[in-house]
């Protein structure tokens, strides 16, 4: 596969049409039904979180948040193939990925209300937290990758990058260090078309970003990230290569984000209506709902009910992020060290009497 | 006169001096299409073209590196960092050659350019996007580093930062983007950067601070004078070089001297202040010179960032605790 | 006991650490078949393996960036930075990520890792070989700085460090690499990080500085006591936590203080020590804390490079203008 | 020529053979007999001026000093195509090329010697100084070729940067900048093996150096980088290129670092002799002499004579040099900022103070 798909051959691997029927039944992954039905519904429970959200944030009860609207293909084969043992790290538009290794839609929605303890997984391990600055985790997934190699473990790391990542520093150093030292890493660049407004045109003159893998000398290929089973297909091809020693590997998933950058972005500005409305023919969801429609496996009617749940479940679990207690002001010096130094002890005491002094302040002025 | 936000007072600014001087290019990331994630460069793209302002790829040492080449070939380019928490991957080229060229060259090559970076927290934002890392610039060399505290300076300070031949980083006080609407006077002027500015004269304390904070201890102003405490409210205006003439004078008038600042306290604005204060006029200080800041922690996200903050309450607490010292 | 200079020491707990504990890992530019420019990591190779002590890629984000990951996944990184003016393209990973991943996530993951930084001036190097830039360190919250002075320390500081759950700065004082030789004990020992160290007792003024300018000020102080001044030198040892205690409990003594550095003046460390002089002792205070520093310039190149630094005078200038004040 | 080269074809382009031998005639670069003599004769003179360098050092007249020893076939090349209107942007191994641009050895030794007078070239113009921190120069080159395309200048740019420095982050954002703009921007990579001790193999996977221009969808092309008139050669087409708006253009120039990285390096700790060795027969110098007396063009008389001249030329630059005035203080203050703020000039004050007091009490001590 990585012979033929080699980058410099220009080809986009796909397995699926835009109407849901598979275009060569040798190229199917392996994946039995039921599972494909599994990852369609956890797509559409992403999805329907993401719409909810963005109308939470118009209500103003969250802060901006990033959808993943369009994208859902790829996180639905990570979440696929993903293991326990195995390490993700995401950028921030990977949420069906991310509830696949145990983190919780509270835990997000925590993080967009502006709780730190949306980053604190308690029942996911080896996922590391949303990163903000662009292409910064790159390089702690190369380092996981030492780490695995060092200790022969038979561990993965998933890691994520935008299009617009690709530009950065970090990105170069990342996949040289990973490729130099030969870790188990699959790079994953979801190249939806663009970095907030800039589209990838103006990122790089580059023919392709799966192209860059030969910069590194490490295995490339690009995929319709938008058709489940060759995102499902090139990452199993990629995990055996890495269990072989082939890693790293670097994938440019061909994708499009259908929302705006986030919730304070409005894409009207930089696209125009017939480049969405072309995008939308090739939307992740449909393209899997109707394959598996064809093959009699869902129907619209699981579809209606299983989206009331779903929306029951998000608001449930919003509720409850909404209820987290209140924001105590130890919290923000407990964590800074693995033993709190007296420097900051002082100044932690030193704002609980200013919290005393205000309290009594106030209350006299309300006496007056 | 026209009433403007801080946002249309930059964009004027920019908008005179692309008019003026075709060697001044602006560019970042989403500052041409989109005119910026804040709207500060909206319409500018459509007025001067794509060449002349435009986006860049997202990499930030590749926004000022070559701003640097630019530069030093003869163009004057206004960079816009997007959040100062995304300002690190460019601190080698600010440190090593930005504010190196000149000294480096012993005159010979210069880097004339202006390092927009929207800074400090209260909008609610995720983790990078409320930070406030001045005195870091500030101990670079060769850097001079300016922020304005209302629309008028904010013009008035730009201009003459896109106008000198030194490397400026202009940190704009996103808080306040859009808070403050003023009279601000249209067409070319400028503010010389340097200089401090007397918001407020007054007699018990003087307090120091730039950017958003001039604003809270306005609020902090109201409450003292109730109990009776005049205060000297000084903007700085320019973190580096700092005007020590207006705080020397202050001092000798006051005896008290308060900094109110954003960011992280150790290593901070405050200290330098003090020490300047008491390097300055020690024998006129009736209390120790003192600091409201951040805490050594990392800007907590929304729901905590309250607890980190500098209200007017907390600047208060720290007035009627110098006064009465 | 064993007699070594500070580069001996050093080399001597990395190979302790690396013997003792499996997840140490030793890794930057030239550290492995070289042993590192200054060959402090000389023979750790051959001994430990090249899957332990390693040369990487020229790249310090990557260095650091990777140590990140490793450590979260349970790893010792101890990383080197060839010299202190090549940190600065890691700043990101340092200021956005080492330091605030545990506050990040609340305490789930942790960055263990320690980043070697030979710093300062005073052998002659070209450009960027020469900075002293530990206070714009000692401002980032979340790390921890710590420098040796003596070949004792070196070794007993960098095991503490290796450690430390935390990411630690640790900064080399490469002026005085081989300079002053010193019996260390042989084996295992640390010295708590974050405690400064009395290393003088004296009366009349308190010195406070860190790493190569500790052999300065005591070159001073011997000119200071035949002028019948008696000086208590503190070592800080740690730049980020500052041992408060250590200073507040001298001042109280000797009523006077002078923080000596290599690095810019504003915004450094003699500033945030003055201002915790005040904090804690302003009535003791007999004389306005003070700063010998470098200046607000680029450390000039070798022939211009004794106009920049802190010798014995003028330290001694310094410590009589204050005990005359 | 990028064509047929295009790094995915893995040829190393080659004009002459060790000997001294052209083995295609059709490859020769366009140039006379008269201006490769004289590229000769620069050659040797960086060469004469490198080795003396390194006695200097010996004897303590001159601080750490990196050596173009072995690559001087690059800069020689560089400088018989490079002219006036363009810009030179160095590392710091392009003695010859900085020379043709009018930079003067004793400059270059005042550097050296420690005066920033050294970076201040008074007789060339659009030279950059030499760049200490690996890689971060190329965005600057970025920036100039930015500048020349708006203002439709018919400048070129010359950019230099060794194998370890691919390896940074800025290298990655420059060539990526100049790819999207287009500028005309020539980066030449001297692989010369080794960065400091770490061999190109320890610093990327990548088949070569010169395949990491697909990443940028630049042209890249892989040189012999000690044979002058295939590097010649290559840098006449790549003008060409970027004259037609077909810039940037990414080259690797393959050479051998013969000498110590810098004079306080000992290569011995490791490089084999063997591969010492197998380099020395490769040696730039070697063949364009034996070319050049193939030719009746030149002779060992000839040779003997002008390294005489040469020897004494760089003496009296380096005496020149060593003769430079003192380094007064208030040349620390004086170029930090284009006016002097009066925080600098307090500090100049003081330190002038404490000079006047120190020879004070200097005198006092002497008294007694
Ligand atoms: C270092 C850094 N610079 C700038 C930003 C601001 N920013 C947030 S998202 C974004 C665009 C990212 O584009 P891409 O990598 O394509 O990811 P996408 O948003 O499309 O998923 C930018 C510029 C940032 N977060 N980090
Ligand atoms: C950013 C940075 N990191 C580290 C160094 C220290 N250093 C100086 S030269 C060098 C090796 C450079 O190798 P290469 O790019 O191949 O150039 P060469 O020396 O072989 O010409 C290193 C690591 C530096 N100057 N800058
Ligand atoms: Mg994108
Ligand atoms: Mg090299």
């Amino acid at each position: 596969m990585f012979t033929e798909y080699n980058p410099i051959n220009k080809l986009m691997f796909q397995v699926m049409d835009n109407h849901g029927k598979i275009i060569n039944d040798k190229l199917m992954p392996e994946v039995s039904d039921q599972r494909v039905v599994k990852a369609y519904k956890d797509m559409l429970f992403a999805r329907t979180a993401d719409l909810q959200i963005v109308n939470y944030q118009r209500q103003g009860r969250i802060f901006t948040y990033p959808p993943n609207y369009g994208q859902e293909a790829i996180s639905g084969a990570t979440a696929s193939i993903i293991e326990e043992k195995d390490w993700l790290v995401p950028a921030f538009r990977e949420m069906g990925a991310m509830l696949s290794k145990g983190v919780t839609l509270k835990e997000l929605f925590l993080l967009f209300m502006g709780y730190e303890e949306g980053n604190a997984y308690k029942n996911a391990k080896k996922v590391l937290p949303i990163s903000v600055p662009i292409a910064s985790q790159l390089l702690h997934a190369a380092g996981i990758g030492y780490e695995i190699k060092y200790n022969k473990k038979k561990e993965l790391v998933y890691a994520f990058v935008g299009d617009g990542g690709t530009s950065e520093g970090d990105f170069h150093e990342a996949i040289n260090f990973a490729g130099v030292w030969k870790v188990p890493v699959i790079f994953i660049i979801q190249n939806n078309q663009y970095g907030i407004s800039t589209p990838v045109s103006m990122q790089t003159a580059s023919e392709s970003l799966a192209i860059k893998a030969l910069a590194y000398g490490v295995k490339g290929i690009q995929v319709d990230g938008n058709d489940y089973f060759a995102m499902l297909k090139v990452l199993q091809e990629s995990k055996k290569a890495c269990e072989n020693g082939e890693g790293p590997i670097l994938i440019e998933a061909v994708t499009y984000r259908k929302g705006a950058h986030t919730t304070s972005d409005d894409p009207t500005k930089y696209r125009t209506k017939e480049e969405e409305e072309s995008w939308h023919k090739k939307d992740p969801l449909d393209r899997l709902n109707k394959y598996l429609q064809d093959k009699g496996l869902w129907s619209d009617k699981e579809e209606e009910k299983i989206i009331e749940q779903f929306k029951k479940e998000v608001d449930r679990q919003f509720i409850e992020a909404e209820n987290f207690p209140e924001y105590k002001p130890e919290e923000i010096f407990k964590y800074m060290y693995s033993e709190t130094p007296q420097e900051l002890k002082d100044q932690e005491h030193k704002l609980m009497e200013f919290y005393r002094w205000k309290s009594e302040k106030i209350a006299q002025t309300s006496k007056k | 006169m026209k009433i403007m936000n801080m946002v249309g007072a930059i964009n004027d600014a920019l908008d005179i001096k692309l008019n003026e001087d075709k060697n001044v290019v602006v560019f970042g990331e989403d500052v041409g299409v989109e005119g910026g994630v804040f709207r500060v460069t909206e319409g500018l793209q459509k007025k001067y073209g794509v060449d002349r302002v435009f986006d860049s790829p997202l990499a930030e040492s590749g926004i000022v590196g070559t701003a640097i080449g630019m530069a030093i070939a003869g163009l004057r380019p206004v960079v816009e960092m997007q959040f100062c928490g995304f300002i690190y991957p460019a601190m080698n080229q600010i440190i090593s050659h930005a504010t190196r060229m000149r000294n480096r060259t012993r005159g010979q090559l210069e880097t004339p350019m202006v390092i927009r970076l929207p800074y400090g927290g209260g909008i609610n934002a995720l983790e990078h996007h409320s930070e406030s890392m001045e005195a870091m610039f500030g101990h670079i060399p060769g850097l001079k580093v300016v922020s304005p505290s209302t629309p008028h300076d904010a013009k008035g300070m730009l201009i003459a930062a896109i106008e000198s031949n030194d490397t400026i980083l202009y940190m704009e006080p996103k808080r306040i983007y859009r808070a403050i609407k003023q009279e601000v006077k249209t067409g070319k002027f400028t503010i010389e950067l340097g200089k401090a500015n007397v918001v407020t004269p007054g007699n018990d304390i003087t307090v120091v601070t730039f950017g958003a904070m001039v604003r809270e201890v306005q609020k902090a102003m109201v409450m003292a004078k109730e109990m009776g405490i005049s205060v000297e409210l000084i903007d700085l205006r320019s973190i580096y070089p700092i005007d020590r003439e207006t705080i020397r004078n202050s001092i000798k008038k006051t005896g008290r001297i308060l900094t109110v600042t954003e960011g992280p306290m150790s290593f901070g604005l405050g200290a330098e202040i003090s020490q300047i204060a008491i390097e300055e006029a020690f024998l006129y200080l009736e209390a120790p010179p003192a600091r409201v800041s951040g805490y050594d922690v990392i800007v907590p996200l929304p729901k905590g960032e309250h607890h980190y903050m500098q209200d007017a309450y907390k600047i208060l607490y720290e007035i009627e605790r110098n006064v009465k010292y």
